[in-house]
């Protein structure tokens, strides 16, 4: 049984430091209507994913929801498959298929990026459920809201996970807000952390903006499931900078919320935290913050000079290769076909 | 009369029937403070406080099953889906309770309650939010559908909904609620009746149907026709999927003998194909040329610009289905 | 604020003969082919519905599963129109357009009888949102099984109801059984009333094969909520003696099991404890018994002689009258319309 | 070849793809100890083990989520609704996760998921227990839908469905469960195509359009025809609902020029609707009357045995439309 190598922190704040540039970049691209559809950024929550993955394997199955640009940056997908993703173009790591909200990068064990509020929770039940079935140590991790709580998908997710005893963490980033709509005006409960208990399954809370607390919390979670599948469900108490969305002003919560938050940024506390012990320096911080903005700067580069999906395969997403012809991988094994067989119907739909 | 957005429209027609009925209420995600994801509610929780202008969690099932029990007890629920694509969670509710309560309780509970949101493709939204569920929702008895593309139809439609007697789903256009039109002035009483039907602009060589946001394509598609091709075609807006209007349908059917149907659905089992099954059993000697239907392609949508422009039904497929049956 | 009148137990054990002898009755027209469709008989667990209206009042609202027959017997539907229902007779409570699984009577107050599993948890919640909006002092008796409280509606409801502090009780009739599956292999809770703290509710467990226990626990649940509308949460303990449905041989559990249950008949209880108290003779149990038998036969006869309701009906039933007619009833009461509005659509389906 | 009935046929199917492939299993309502609602898994949980045949709460949102899930990392997951009415409360689930995955992940992710389970109204069930799916998942792109009407198809198509590496909902009829009739033997490997309709019966005056309950009910009728009538009907078994077999039936239209369909479900926006749009498009001059359709009236189910009568597809109701088309 294989366990996680230490992330190195510096490493893990440059990619902490990664992901906000990428986000302001996405922000001024969106802005300059070079992306469409919605966009939900993560600035402020980095430490919540960059600590859990400094936790666990890299083959981990990872799930989220629609806020998902830095769970595919924290798993390995490269910033150029990130934006060239939001500019809709082929390079995408969902070949501009999917767009901001459904990120998918399988070879870095990202299992998405989905839109519906909670309904990716049973997915993730189904992925731990895989892992125990083949005998299997994965973990499997999933990412929610707090808003995401109050869905059915949710409890019958948990209820499920804990009848079969299967190595999921749930992860609610609690970061206040649904939307406009606060916490307490959206669910019954004083603390999140408690619902967990309503199916038997152990709960934490984690302070979110601190990332060794995430990792060190995190690590201790997925190491007691590695070798005795069962639930977990942690609370990490975060908050968003920016707007629910793109289009979202946030005039329902104060100035002075927002100021104490940032007062408590993660990656702010993590080069402190690392500066007090002489492991990083102004200069040192400085070279990695400039070559996270670069990163961020090429990947608009790339993702402008990228080809866009190719009309003629409309088609070809739809329904995978039938298993009778030529395949690249084993019958079974769930991976999908090189798409390309064409539309199952003869008739296209149009006259 | 004055011009409005189809957002006002909607407002107003929110306001109105709350301000007329005590037991009219609405509730949704971020209907009060926020004023509506898309603003629709704007004013009203300022208006009518917070006991008749409802924010909920995130849990569509469990709030459309509060109405359609508070509607078994008298009030006259409004439903809102932050889009009908989210409406599939509470799927059940819709299909289930709503519709099938009277006959259930051999018509002792009717539920008279507005489902309401906007419905079918925005603008690169994927394929989660993209749905449009007409053609689902109108396959179940005992629902009403509607699908406003005017301001005026919105307004007129939506107080109509308010006051039936049965669940009726609103369907909404996203990409209309910055739209302008004409609509008559405060004071008058503005009610569509559900069912009918109306011509958007006359025509005589062929008649396209529409409905939601294929209306204005269609208004664009015959204009190009009109003045490219002196072709002159006849744009029938559904205004209400169901009922359906067959009456006027066939009336203009008659004069042009020739129909293309313009949906803003997917193709298979959708709206044209019922449109068309209905017109070729009535007029089956009426028609000159096979009834053509542009509809999305069969795909789940994808959320690139162009391949979504590709995917949905346009002025450019429009012309080219109208000129194919024109010269069948 | 008026209270329910303490109601006769002597009264509510003649209830509970009736709906015991109308049941059995019921499984013999079903063996007998004059009913049709499912049908899920009650014996065993009266004491629960029972106790339930002995401690409130007749206008509060009660809404139930498809186990219905019980409940709406204790309401005060009659035998006759409970018969005819299951014989799809016109003078059944629902015009024998329900059946078995969808007993309606809104004069009893009676709000059904639904079938699909949990989703009338949400009903109940929008009636007691009606009572607290129009300042009535109305609870809603919500009743469901213990297999129903893994849906999502279910969750959903809950948290709605504790959110909006809505005058609710969630009754839930743990009969230890959903079809095959005992509540060990559903849930991941040891005792089912754990899952109301995960919504901040209050819980209580009840012996559902005591009379006494549940009305007056009942009643002390309801006193609270009534003058300060918020929900609560019972789990009553009983057992179905029966079958799930009447195709159920229930070989998934033991003899002992049953005879167990027996033993502790919540008739034979009741009975029982008046007769200690000498309040009811053997010779008056007797007669109480005779007079329930009679009115179940009697009721067998009428649902027999009744006329199936019209065929040129049909379509009355799918639409309301539309609002611009004459009216029964006021616009705005959500009272149904005495059908006759025929399609609203010109054309009908069939060529 | 020898006689078996539909629900061994299901059986069959089941027992040897579990027994083909490891990463098969069944989940589902009572499934295992109890060997199935309707007995379908019946001594599955015996010979394949608790972790292969997976008895779960009443979560079918939950289930049906979990097989998506475990169907992108590898595994082939079959799902039992115990009835399509209940797929309503995972409607999300069918509609927007499993069909969906392949498009939104760029071709990454494929889903092989089979959702099966008893379809349509089968007796008394009433207005919640009574829902035909089949129109309202074949409108959505991604999904596969297929209809078995005989236990050979029964047999033939489960299995395709089973190795299929999309979404495949096999839509079963509860009524037809005990059926019997001719199937391979058990060392033959009866793997029958999705998308391929099959003539049931020849004929040369009108084509019968049928599937799933309504093919015993068209071959009644085409005997009656044949008898009393003098009217020769060709009996097309549609057999899979997406993708849609319209080369077979063009070929049957040709030589007959007239179609009655006859579905099990609703009318509005159903299979007949679709059906008889395609096949207007391509042989608007090849037909000599109007298409017809027998579905269910637009009513929810009422429970009375002569009232659900009254709402079914009938023979009578087939012959009469039949005779209507060739009258015409
Ligand atoms: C079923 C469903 N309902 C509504 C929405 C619209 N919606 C998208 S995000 C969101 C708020 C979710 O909040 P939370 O779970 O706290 O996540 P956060 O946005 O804070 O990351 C809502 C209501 C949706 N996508 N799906
Ligand atoms: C959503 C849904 N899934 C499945 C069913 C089928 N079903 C009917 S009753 C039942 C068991 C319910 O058990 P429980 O809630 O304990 O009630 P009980 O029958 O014991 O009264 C099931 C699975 C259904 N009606 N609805
Ligand atoms: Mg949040
Ligand atoms: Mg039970």
């Amino acid at each position: 049984m294989s366990q996680p190598e230490q992330r190195d922190e510096v490493e893990m704040l440059s990619l902490m430091l990664l992901i906000r540039r990428f986000e302001e970049r996405a922000s001024q691209q969106y802005q300059a209507q070079k992306i469409g559809g919605f966009c939900h950024l993560y600035i402020g929550q980095e430490a919540v994913v960059c600590g859990t993955v400094a936790a666990v394997r890299p083959d981990d199955y990872l799930i989220t929801a629609y806020r998902d640009h830095a769970h595919a940056l924290a798993r390995g997908t490269s910033a150029n498959a990130c934006m060239a993703e939001l500019f809709g173009k082929a390079t995408g790591c969902s070949r501009g298929l999917g767009g901001s909200m459904h990120y998918f990068d399988r070879e870095h064990h990202m299992y998405g990026g989905h839109a519906i509020v909670a309904a990716h929770v049973p997915l993730a039940v189904g992925m731990a459920f895989a892992s125990k079935y083949r005998a299997e140590d994965r973990v499997t991790l999933c990412f929610f809201g707090d808003g995401a709580i109050n869905q059915g998908s949710f409890h019958e997710a948990l209820n499920l996970a804990a009848l079969y005893k299967l190595p999921v963490v749930f992860i609610c980033e609690n970061n206040l807000f649904a939307m406009g709509t606060s916490v307490e005006r959206s669910t019954s409960l004083k603390e999140i952390v408690d619902r967990a208990e309503g199916y038997d399954i152990p709960g934490t809370v984690i302070d979110g903006m601190n990332f060794r607390e995430v990792r060190d919390k995190l690590s201790g979670i997925v190491g007691s499931i590695r070798g005795d599948p069962h639930p977990a469900f942690a609370e990490i108490r975060t908050y968003r900078y920016r707007g629910h969305s793109m289009s979202d002003p946030a005039s329902y919560r104060t100035k002075e919320q927002l100021e104490k938050y940032r007062l408590d940024d993660p990656i702010t506390r993590l080069r402190a935290q690392l500066a007090r012990e002489e492991k990083l320096t102004n200069e040192q911080f400085d070279r990695l913050d400039k070559e996270a903005k670069e990163i961020a700067l090429a990947s608009v580069k790339f993702a402008e000079e990228s080809p866009e999906p190719p009309l003629e395969k409309l088609y070809d997403y739809t329904y995978a290769m039938e298993p009778a012809r030529p395949r690249a991988q084993g019958e079974n094994s769930g991976e999908a076909n090189r798409p390309g067989g064409g539309p199952p119907s003869k008739e296209k739909a149009s006259a | 009369m004055r011009e409005i957005t189809y957002r006002q429209a909607l407002n107003e027609a929110l306001a109105e029937e709350l301000a007329r009925d005590p037991n009219v209420f609405l509730m949704g995600e971020e209907v009060a403070e926020y004023n509506g994801a898309y603003k629709v509610s704007q004013g009203l929780l300022e208006r009518f406080g917070p006991k008749r202008i409802i924010d909920t969690p995130i849990s569509e099932n469990g709030f459309a099953g509060m109405g359609v029990g508070a509607a078994m007890v008298g009030l006259r629920p409004i439903i809102e889906f932050m889009t009908f694509s989210f409406s599939f969670v509470a799927f059940d509710q819709v299909v289930n309770n709503a519709p099938n309560m009277l006959t259930m309780s051999g018509g002792q509970f009717n539920i008279p309650i507005t489902f309401r949101g906007p419905n079918g493709p925005a603008h690169q939204l994927g394929a989660t939010h993209s749905h449009a569920t007409e053609c689902l929702y109108a396959n179940v008895p005992g629902l009403k559908i509607c699908t406003p593309a005017t301001p005026r139809d919105a307004k007129g439609l939506l107080k109509t909904a308010i006051r039936d007697n049965n669940p009726v789903l609103v369907l909404e256009v996203e990409l209309l609620y910055s739209s302008k039109g004409m609509v008559e002035e405060e004071d008058v009483e503005l009610l569509i009746p559900l069912g009918e039907a109306e011509v958007k602009r006359e025509g005589s060589d062929v008649t396209i149907i529409c409905y939601a946001q294929t209306v204005p394509l269609a208004l664009a598609a015959a204009e190009t026709l009109e003045n490219e091709e002196e072709i002159s075609a006849e744009v029938l807006d559904l205004r209400s999927i169901k009922p359906l209007d067959l009456e006027t349908i066939l009336k203009s059917v008659s004069k042009t003998h020739r129909v293309v149907i313009v949906e803003q659905d997917r193709p298979f089992c959708g709206v044209g194909a019922e449109v068309s099954y209905r017109i070729q059993k009535e007029m089956f000697d009426g028609l000159d040329a096979p009834i053509l239907r542009v509809a999305q392609e069969d795909v789940p949508m994808p959320y690139n610009e162009k391949l979504e422009k590709a995917v949905l039904p346009s002025v450019e497929k429009l012309i080219a289905a109208v000129k194919k049956v024109c010269y069948a």
